[in-house]
């Protein structure tokens, strides 16, 4: 058994950081506080550039496994680099946000960190009880920091909320993994699959048991119809930044699990599951862009937009092949990063203004050109207009669909698309279209304006250039196959 | 020796009433005790398997322990949620905490 | 001969020049467009010369074919080829020389109008489509000179356009005409699948060898015939020409004296061996003929506008052009005879009204009367016009008559013929009636009397001419006459389609139509100048209803209107309606209302209650465990 | 020397408008001028070059030209060899719709110079447009067509949202939100369709590339054409105004401001027609034989239907609008008829057609910009106060009825004699409906221009400088095509004959 | 049917009809002393799977610290116990749901054939030595990463339950 604990460097280190902030925080004196502004989370954005250097640099091409728990390969690797570089731009956006309206900058950034570890740990592990650990690290913190503002009602309400149903869910996908232990007697990927390809003769109803209640605590994770519910109230309640980071990194997370452990443990019985996927997909197509269609908030509108986006990635698992992991993860790439710009504007127009209604943004093009412009490349992306990612993560998306024969989800997620064009011109129209109260000028926002900056660049990158993005998650998703 | 399945039939009987009362119950730690209640079925189920199955791992009597602590620590933060809501709003019912909806 | 192309590209080339710079040219440039007309009826003569050398009576003209390929694709080819025979050269003679003339009178009567320059652009345009008309060699570049000879008519009678009516008349003028063309169109797409070329020649070959079935030659050849009709204001696509009068003066002359109106007549004459062969296309072309020269002489009886009744006399003539056509046999002869002499007298006859109208700015007899003391000139050439176009001897008019009577009544009977004869008599009614109303008895409206007086030199040398031409055009139908001006002998002998035609007189026939000539005049000198008028009054006081339907002009124009606002605009009413509340505000609407109807519902089913939400997933999970179970288990 | 500039000739036209838009992006909206500088600089080289393409596009050669291909994506995923790449290339359909971009874009500049409330986004927005267009005619790439397809449809929401005009009915009202609203969903709605067969040829074909003439070499089941053809036949159709998909198009169009309604009617709808002939027919050849007397009859309807409703109208752009329908049913019927004659035909009414209408546009926008109304009842006589916009105003209608002379007669005749090869009965209605539009051309020149002169308009100015440059560009253009043709006929011929499905 | 058998049904009976209680009964303290016996009851078919050291962890836990808390929870949330409001309005569906739920699953359960299972063995007790080597060695990484979502709880419950100034 291979126990090289310098395979989880990163990990420590991600540790060992959410401690220091929380310990810098502590220590220093409030007077002192006052003089480095944003200290706790200058610190912590310091330390996830390190933690992404630290993820990249040595585990190129590694492909190790921790105890037969934890794989470190490209996969990993990935999904390391994915969710720092995620929570690096949370922290970035949160900073005025979090001098605001928030309290406690040490201990929410240090939950944010930890949660990051939960995260890529849901990605790396290769057996359910660690996934499943990690998963409860992940929720766990995203409960806390939901209910995090002592100003807004609606945070703690969404708290509970998301707690309630959080536990719920995981009490039901413990009640699957126990199903699957059963019947398979293992609790590794591997373990699993080689129980289930032993199999000649028929496949066992709890098996399927196993599966469905499964599914819906994954799908509860990452907002599958109909285990969405609670995402609408919780990206409304939950502070802004936090908005931003569940919607990237607890779905994507989600994903990451649930294409490792149904590459690695289901892919021998894939058409006796197919058809649940495939089902809650075009639930989720419909529902959120429908529901979508008549949003005033535009966290809510976000929320359900995402329960559309969830549909798109889940016809990815649906269709499940390398070609279709690796599609998987380049959309996924491309969408945190879409939604990352268009959550980073609105906290950057929220810290100056409060405005969370949609309505609220009506002469933003001429108060704040920059931030009207990268909410529509943000927007257009989302709604898969080319120039910008999400027109060629989804056409790949899609395109692998095709492939595995699910001509009609791909085309029921086109439509969906489609329909979501609709809303997102719709938050386009006030911006540009519709006359503000006023027409000063915002002021400018180095930090946020930078981060916006650097994320719009990785929108078009991924539009435009994405060979190299490309590649990395095609590498990545290989290694779930071989 | 009792059949594997009757462990299974408890445990299933506990789930489901476990989910009965997250269904039908108002206050939210009463919801909690039902999700404490579908736990420790998880637990009957893990432990079931664990010594029918393969009890030189016993991985799940490993999982069992992991559950009771999750399920330990979640009762700890779910209080803690629940009592500042309560203080918020003055209640703990759920379908009186439900400003955030359509 | 092979240089006629530079007769059409004269006024072309004046139009190009014209359209850019006339603006920075003296006198707006009108004299570069009287020159150009100058020098295409200067290169006519030395086409005509080139034609005539060495050919002898009964010999026809080495037709001269020249061009070049416009436009290439695959077996698909256009060309702009000129094609000079008899048939071109009579109609290049025509159209130069009233270009001409039409040039020069409008030197002084347009003088001072607004956009003069441009009337002389479009008008150089006007010529130079309708050369390009007469010589093309096959139906495309007819048709697209044919179209732009339209467009130049629908610009110079809305010439005036700010005037409604004038609006009108042109907006009438072109869509009428463009009826017929739709299905002249049509005629020549069918033509080309036939024999797959454009080339007229070519058509008319295979149409002789009989390579075209019956019902296609049936089908070309009417819808062709459509296209004159249209071109050539023949019943029922008449209703433009009369209103086309709103144009200046010159204009109409122009227009429905030389050129445009008898293209029609010149495109059925080129093609008359193909209408021989086809059956009922002749019948066809006789019988539309004679219901229009018919039908335009009744109504001619009672309009009191000059210029209208010179229209209708217009339409009269046309009509008969279209009988002699349709009649058969010499035929082609007595049309092109009749179309070669009515250019004289018919640009004559508005020449002169224009020049009542230019004097005393009236336009309607009944305000005029008595002008021959004032305009003697005018009032000579006018009535000169008016008995020709009567068909009083020995005026051209009369000879090309006398043809047509002959033809009618050689090839189609004594039915067709007293038809005939019945326009004829009709026609010196109604032209002598205006005559006499215009210029007789006393002033109607004393200011516009006292202000009337001569029109000037530059107005006057074009009716002289076009007067003298009407009095000796009709000679050319001599044998003697046309062999000194250098021809092989008299028209029927240089043009012919089959044996050359030698005139003579037929005593009887010129007997009657004579005698229905001043029948008519007669009878419209009892009725409208004896007794100033009031017997006329007293008969249409007899039958009112009959008078009332010859002004109304059988209430066709109204009909048409009727057409127009009840199907069209009902159609496009209608077609509104269901663009907009069917495609639009259901299609295309109702998906997006449904959509958002769908989204409208579906969104209570997030009430905020946690139970609620949970139920949800309990239910997502026993549903896809029921299924799986269910379809799984033993 | 001259290889360099065929090779990047294309790319140079998608990239300068890019590049424009990107370029004017940091000037500040405080330096109009400077914007316009980059505007006219730019939409004059894009003029230059396209024209280039068109004038040294060697038609004796045929085929593609000015190729030049970039990898983009390759042997990642299941892409293989020339997975997804940059590939450019003009063939004799394409360069005459090259030119006409380049015209109609310069056009659009010069008659958006005087717009001066958020200039700069507007040329961001109009150039992207551009770009957008001129990626799809040199496409080679299905990937890349469909990418640059969507690119030209993305600023349309915000260009008409913007700078458009609502107008009144009376009993109801069409807001330039509505319309721009309608016309994006349309025709995002429509590239849904195109999406799906975009899917499934990529996966019939089983080549792992997007290449358009390695799709083009498989030959497909005759089934599976007949099956994935109506996706693009209709997804196309949309935005070539297919009835009784066309709504969006007078409504889009009316509500449009001058350059966005020049640009989309006289261009952008040509991307319809031009990919279901690219790539409709061009993979599907059988399939496209099998539904092509649909296209048939849905065409003619429009061509009626666009023409009947266009004589109803009051509102000149609606007029023009609806106009725009009726031709472009010409041009799906020149597709339907799927012979040479008919498909160049289909061809040269693209080009026709996109000058003719945007000439309309122009000064339909000249007029009401200083009017600010388009009702032709309420004008009169305008041919007095100014001639101009009156002269090119009876130009762009007489070549829209099809005058010789204009290059609408070369392209209607063109298609008319490929309709009645096969298909009398509808040569006939297809002629009638060419009628039809004389008479509503001719009622609107009549009631707004002609007849006693409204002396309310006395005051109103003629076209400015810019605009008469613009329209004098257009008016070339059409003068260009209707008197010497050969040029436009000669480069689609090099492509028309022997493209598949087409018969001689 | 052995003694064990009949332990395991009485035991399996009383846990259920706790657990039913915990769901059904209308004072919150008596449900939550129903969920002591309920816990109890698992404990209790814990050592009839002769799994010691989970009945030891489950009485120590559940049935002491969790227990109390929830006590505590009840304690501090309640300011009104209404009886009749005790249950939601869509308890019908929640039955019909579960009940649906337990059909499926014991379908499920008997249809399955627990082909990894032993038969007709004797339950051997694993040793706790056994399962605290398997923990700190096989399941390091789970535990160290259990210890970090108790630190979660910890701080989370701390940061949330404490009052500030400015509290709403």
């Amino acid at each position: 058994m291979n126990l090289d604990y310098s395979l989880l460097i990163p990990e420590y280190w991600l540790a060992a950081l959410a401690a220091l902030v929380v310990a810098a925080d502590l220590t220093v004196p409030a007077t002192h506080r006052l003089r480095i502004r944003y200290m706790s989370g200058w610190l912590a954005a310091a330390g996830m550039v390190v933690a992404i250097v630290v993820s990249i640099v040595p585990y190129l091409d590694t492909d190790k496994d921790f105890g037969g728990l934890i794989s470190v390969d490209d996969y990993t690797t990935f999904f390391r680099v994915f969710f720092c570089g995620v929570t690096l731009f949370t922290i970035l956006a949160s900073m005025r946000y979090m001098e605001q309206r928030l309290s406690n900058p040490g201990e929410y950034y240090g939950l944010l960190i930890i949660s990051t570890i939960g995260a890529i740990y849901m990605a790396a592990a290769r057996e359910l009880l660690t996934a499943y650990i990690s998963l409860e690290l992940l929720s766990f913190s995203l409960y806390i920091l939901a209910g995090w503002s002592r100003t807004d009602l609606r945070s703690s309400e969404a708290g509970l909320k998301y707690f309630l149903l959080g536990a719920f869910s995981s009490a039901i996908l413990l009640y699957g993994i126990s199903m699957i232990y059963g019947v398979t007697g293992s609790t590794t990927y591997a373990g699993v699959a080689s129980g289930l390809s032993g199999d000649v003769g028929d496949i066992e109803t709890g098996m399927l048991m196993g599966m469905a209640l499964l599914i819906a605590g994954l799908g509860f994770k990452v907002a599958a119809v109909p285990f969405h519910a609670w995402t609408p109230d919780a990206y409304e309640g939950a502070p802004l930044p936090i908005t931003a980071y569940i919607s990237a990194t607890s779905k994507a997370a989600g994903f990451a699990w649930f294409l490792r452990l149904f590459s690695g443990a289901f892919m021998p019985i894939i058409d006796d599951w197919r058809w649940m996927i495939a089902a809650l997909a075009a639930a989720s197509i419909v529902l959120g862009n429908l529901v979508a269609l008549r949003q005033t908030n535009i966290k809510r509108l976000l929320a359900y937009s995402s329960i559309g986006q969830v549909g798109y990635m889940l016809i990815a698992i649906a269709a499940l092949s390398p070609d279709s992991a690796g599609a998987l993860l380049l959309h996924l790439a491309g969408y945190a990063v879409t939604n990352l710009v268009l959550f980073t504007c609105a906290i950057a127009y929220h810290d100056e203004t409060g405005v969370e209604e949609i309505s609220g943004y009506a002469g933003l093009a001429q108060r704040a050109p920059f931030l009207a412009l990268m909410m529509s490349v943000a927007l257009f992306s989302l709604g898969g207009m080319p120039l910008f990612a999400g027109f060629l993560t989804k056409f790949i998306l899609f395109q692998v669909a095709v492939e595995e024969d699910l001509l009609w989800l791909a085309a029921l997620g086109v439509t969906g698309s489609f329909v979501s064009l609709y809303y997102y011109l719709m938050v386009i129209r006030q911006m540009y279209i519709e006359q503000g109260p006023t027409l000063v000028r915002l002021p400018f926002q180095p930090v946020m304006y930078g981060a916006i900056f650097l994320l719009g660049l990785g929108v078009m990158l991924i539009g435009l250039y994405p060979a190299p993005v490309y590649e990395m998650a095609d590498d990545a998703a290989q290694v779930l196959f071989v | 020796m009792i059949p594997l399945e009757h462990f299974l039939v408890l445990s299933g009987i506990l789930f489901s009433t476990g989910i009965y009362g997250v269904l039908s119950r108002r206050n939210a730690v009463l919801i909690l005790m039902s999700v404490e209640l579908m736990l420790a079925a998880v637990s009957i189920n893990m432990t079931a398997f664990a010594v029918y199955i393969s009890p030189d791992l016993f991985t799940g009597i490993i999982f069992a322990v992991f559950v009771i602590v999750v399920a330990a620590a979640e009762v700890a933060l779910g209080l803690a949620i629940i009592v500042r809501v309560f203080r918020q709003r003055a209640s703990a019912n759920v379908d009186e905490v439900a400003s955030l909806k359509w | 001969m092979e240089e006629a192309w530079i007769i059409p590209a004269i006024p072309a080339a004046v139009f190009a020049f014209m359209f850019f710079f006339r603006n920075l040219l003296p006198r707006q440039g009108d004299f570069v467009s009287v020159l150009g007309a100058l020098a295409s009826f200067v290169v006519f003569f030395f086409v005509l010369a080139d034609a005539l050398d060495g050919i002898s009576l009964g010999e026809k003209i080495r037709p001269a074919v020249e061009g070049f390929t416009w436009l290439e694709f695959s077996d698909f080819e256009i060309r702009i080829g000129f094609y000079v025979d008899e048939l071109a050269i009579v109609m290049l003679s025509v159209v130069t020389f009233v270009a001409l003339m039409v040039n020069f009178y409008s030197l002084g009567y347009m003088k001072g109008e607004n956009h003069y320059g441009w009337y002389f652009t479009i008008l150089s345009l006007f010529v130079a489509s309708m050369l390009t008309l007469v010589l093309a060699d096959n139906l495309l570049l007819l048709y697209i000179t044919w179209e732009l000879v339209g467009i130049c008519s629908f610009l110079l009678i809305g010439f005036f356009f700010e005037r409604r009516s004038a609006a009108e008349a042109a907006k009438k003028a072109f869509v009428t005409t463009r009826v017929g063309d739709t299905a002249f169109l049509i005629g020549i797409i069918f033509a080309f699948y036939q024999v797959g070329t454009f080339d007229i020649q070519t058509l008319i070959e295979a149409a002789e060898a009989g390579e075209i079935s019956d019902g296609w030659l049936t089908a070309i050849s009417l819808l062709i015939f459509v296209g004159c009709m249209g071109k050539s204001a023949q019943f029922p696509l008449h209703v433009w020409l009369p209103d086309a009068m709103e144009g200046p003066t010159p204009v109409s002359a122009l227009i429905h004296a030389a050129t445009m109106v008898v293209a029609g007549v010149y495109l059925t004459a080129r093609l008359l061996p193909m209408f021989e062969v086809a059956p009922y296309a002749l019948d066809f072309v006789l019988i539309v003929g004679l219901i229009t020269t018919i039908f335009s002489a009744l109504v001619g009886l009672l309009q009191t506008d000059i210029k209208r009744v010179v229209a209708y006399s217009t339409l009269n003539s046309l009509g008969l052009m279209f009988v002699a056509l349709g009649a058969g046999g010499h035929g082609l002869t007595a049309a092109l005879l009749y179309l070669f002499v009515h250019a004289f007298f018919k640009a004559l006859l508005f020449l002169s009204a224009g020049s009542v109208l230019h004097a005393t700015d009236r336009q309607d007899a009944l305000e005029l009367g008595g002008l021959w003391r004032k305009m003697p000139l005018t009032a000579i050439l006018f009535g000169l016009g008016a008995a020709a176009m009567a068909g009083v001897f020995p005026l051209s008019g009369f000879f090309a008559k006398d043809e047509i009577l002959a033809v009618v009544l050689d090839e189609r009977g004594p039915v067709y013929f007293g038809l005939v004869l019945v326009s004829v008599a009709l026609t010196g009614v109604y032209i002598a009636r205006i005559w006499i109303l215009t210029f007789l008895g006393k002033p109607r409206d004393q200011h516009a009397y006292d202000h009337a007086h001569e029109s000037g030199p530059l107005m006057m040398i074009p009716m002289v001419l076009l007067g003298i031409l009407t009095l000796v055009g009709g000679l050319v139908v001599f044998s003697d006459i046309g062999q000194e001006l250098g021809f092989p002998g008299g028209f029927g002998q240089f043009l012919f389609v089959e044996e050359p035609e030698d005139f003579h007189f037929d005593w009887a026939l010129v007997g009657a139509s004579v005698g229905a000539a001043l029948l008519g005049v007669l009878m419209a000198f009892y009725f409208w100048l004896v007794g100033s008028g009031r017997r006329a009054a007293t008969v249409e006081a007899l039958m009112p209803e009959m008078a009332l339907i010859l002004r109304r002009k059988f209430f066709i124009d109204e009909v048409y209107q009727a057409g127009i606002n009840y199907v069209m605009l009902g159609a496009a009413g209608v077609v509104s309606w269901f663009d907009r509340a069917v495609v639009n505000d259901t299609g295309v609407n109702g998906a997006g209302v449904l959509a958002r109807f769908a989204g409208d519902r579906l969104k209570y089913q997030q009430t905020g209650v946690v139970p609620n939400y949970a139920l949800y997933i309990v239910v997502g999970v026993v549903v896809l465990a029921t299924i799986a179970v269910v379809t799984v288990a033993r | 020397m001259e290889d360099f500039l065929k090779e990047y000739a294309v790319v140079a036209t998608v990239f300068i408008m890019l590049g424009a838009a990107l370029l004017m992006m940091p000037i500040p909206q405080r330096r109009p001028d400077l914007i316009r500088v980059v505007a006219v600089v730019a939409g004059f080289a894009v003029f230059v070059i396209s024209a280039g393409i068109f004038a040294f596009y060697d038609w004796e050669e045929g085929g593609l030209q000015f190729q030049m291909r970039w990898e983009w994506l390759e042997n990642v995923g299941f892409f293989e060899e020339n997975g997804i790449s940059l590939y450019f290339g003009v063939d004799g359909i394409a360069a005459p719709l090259f030119l006409l971009n380049g015209i109609v874009t310069f056009a659009g500049c010069l008659v958006s110079l005087k717009i001066k409330n958020r200039n700069k986004d507007f040329f961001i927005l109009l150039f992207v447009l551009s770009s957008g267009v001129f990626g799809v005619f040199g496409a080679q790439d299905l990937f890349f067509f469909f990418f640059w397809y969507e690119v030209a449809v993305l600023p349309m929401y915000m260009l008409i949202g913007i700078y458009g005009s609502s107008t009144d009915f009376g009993t109801f009202l069409r807001t330039k939100e509505y319309g721009a609203m309608k016309l994006t969903m349309m025709l995002v709605g429509g590239s849904v369709l195109i999406f799906v067969g975009i899917f499934t040829v990529f996966v019939e074909a089983g080549l792992g590339t997007f290449d358009l003439q390695a799709l083009g070499s498989v030959s497909y089941d005759v089934n599976f054409q007949k099956a994935v053809f109506p996706l693009f036949l209709i997804g196309f159709g949309t935005l070539a105004g297919m009835w009784p998909l066309h709504t969006w198009s007078p409504d889009g169009h009316v509500a449009a401001p001058t350059a966005v309604s020049m640009l989309h009617a006289g261009v952008l709808m040509k991307l319809g027609a031009f990919g279901i002939l690219r790539v409709g027919i061009f993979l599907f050849p059988e399939g496209a034989a099998f539904w092509m007397p649909a296209l048939l009859v849905v065409g003619i309807i429009g061509a009626l239907y666009g023409a009947v409703s266009a004589f109803g109208q009051r509102d000149l752009k609606y007029m023009i609008g609806y106009s725009s329908v009726s031709h472009m049913g010409y041009v799906l019927i020149g597709l339907a008829t799927l012979n040479e004659i008919g498909v160049n035909g289909a061809v040269l009414q693209m080009f026709s057609h996109g000058v003719m209408t945007a000439l309309f546009f122009l000064v339909v926008g000249a007029l009401y910009d200083e009017a600010h109304i388009r009702d032709m009842t309420r004008f009169g006589g305008l041919a007095k106060s100014l001639p101009l916009i009156a002269g090119f105003m009876a130009i762009a209608g007489l070549t829209s009825l099809g005058l010789p002379g204009f290059s609408g007669f070369v392209a209607e005749f063109h298609i008319f004699v490929g309709l009645f090869q096969d298909y009398e009965w509808a040569g006939v209605l297809a002629v009638l409906a060419a009628t039809i539009t004389a008479a509503y051309v001719l009622r609107m020149l009549a009631m707004a221009f002609l007849g006693p002169f409204n002396e309310r308009w006395t005051r109103l100015p003629d076209m400015s400088v810019n605009e008469v440059m613009g329209a004098s560009l257009l008016f070339a253009a059409i003068l260009f095509m209707g008197l010497w043709p050969d040029p436009f006929v000669d480069r689609i011929a090099s492509t028309i004959v022997g493209f598949p499905g087409i018969e001689s | 049917m052995s003694g064990t058998e009949v332990i395991f049904y009485i035991i399996g009976t009383m846990t259920a009809l706790a657990g039913i209680g915990v769901v059904t009964l209308r004072s919150v303290v008596h449900a939550a002393l129903s969920l002591v016996a309920a816990v109890l009851g698992v404990a209790a078919v814990f050592l009839l799977l002769s799994v010691e050291f989970l009945f030891l962890t489950q009485v120590l836990l559940y049935g002491g610290a969790v227990t109390i808390l929830l006590l505590f929870a009840l304690m501090l949330t309640r300011v009104r116990d209404v009886p009749a409001l005790m249950v939601g309005a869509q308890w019908p569906l929640g039955l019909l749901a579960a009940g649906s739920f337990f059909a499926v699953f014991t379908v499920s359960v008997f249809d399955t054939e627990w082909r990894w299972a032993r038969d007709n063995e004797e339950l051997t007790s694993v040793a706790f030595e056994d399962i605290g080597d398997t923990l700190f060695r096989v399941w390091a990484v789970p535990f160290e990463i259990a210890s970090l979502v108790l630190l979660v709880a910890l701080v989370g419950a701390i940061v949330l339950g404490r009052q500030e100034a400015g509290d709403r």
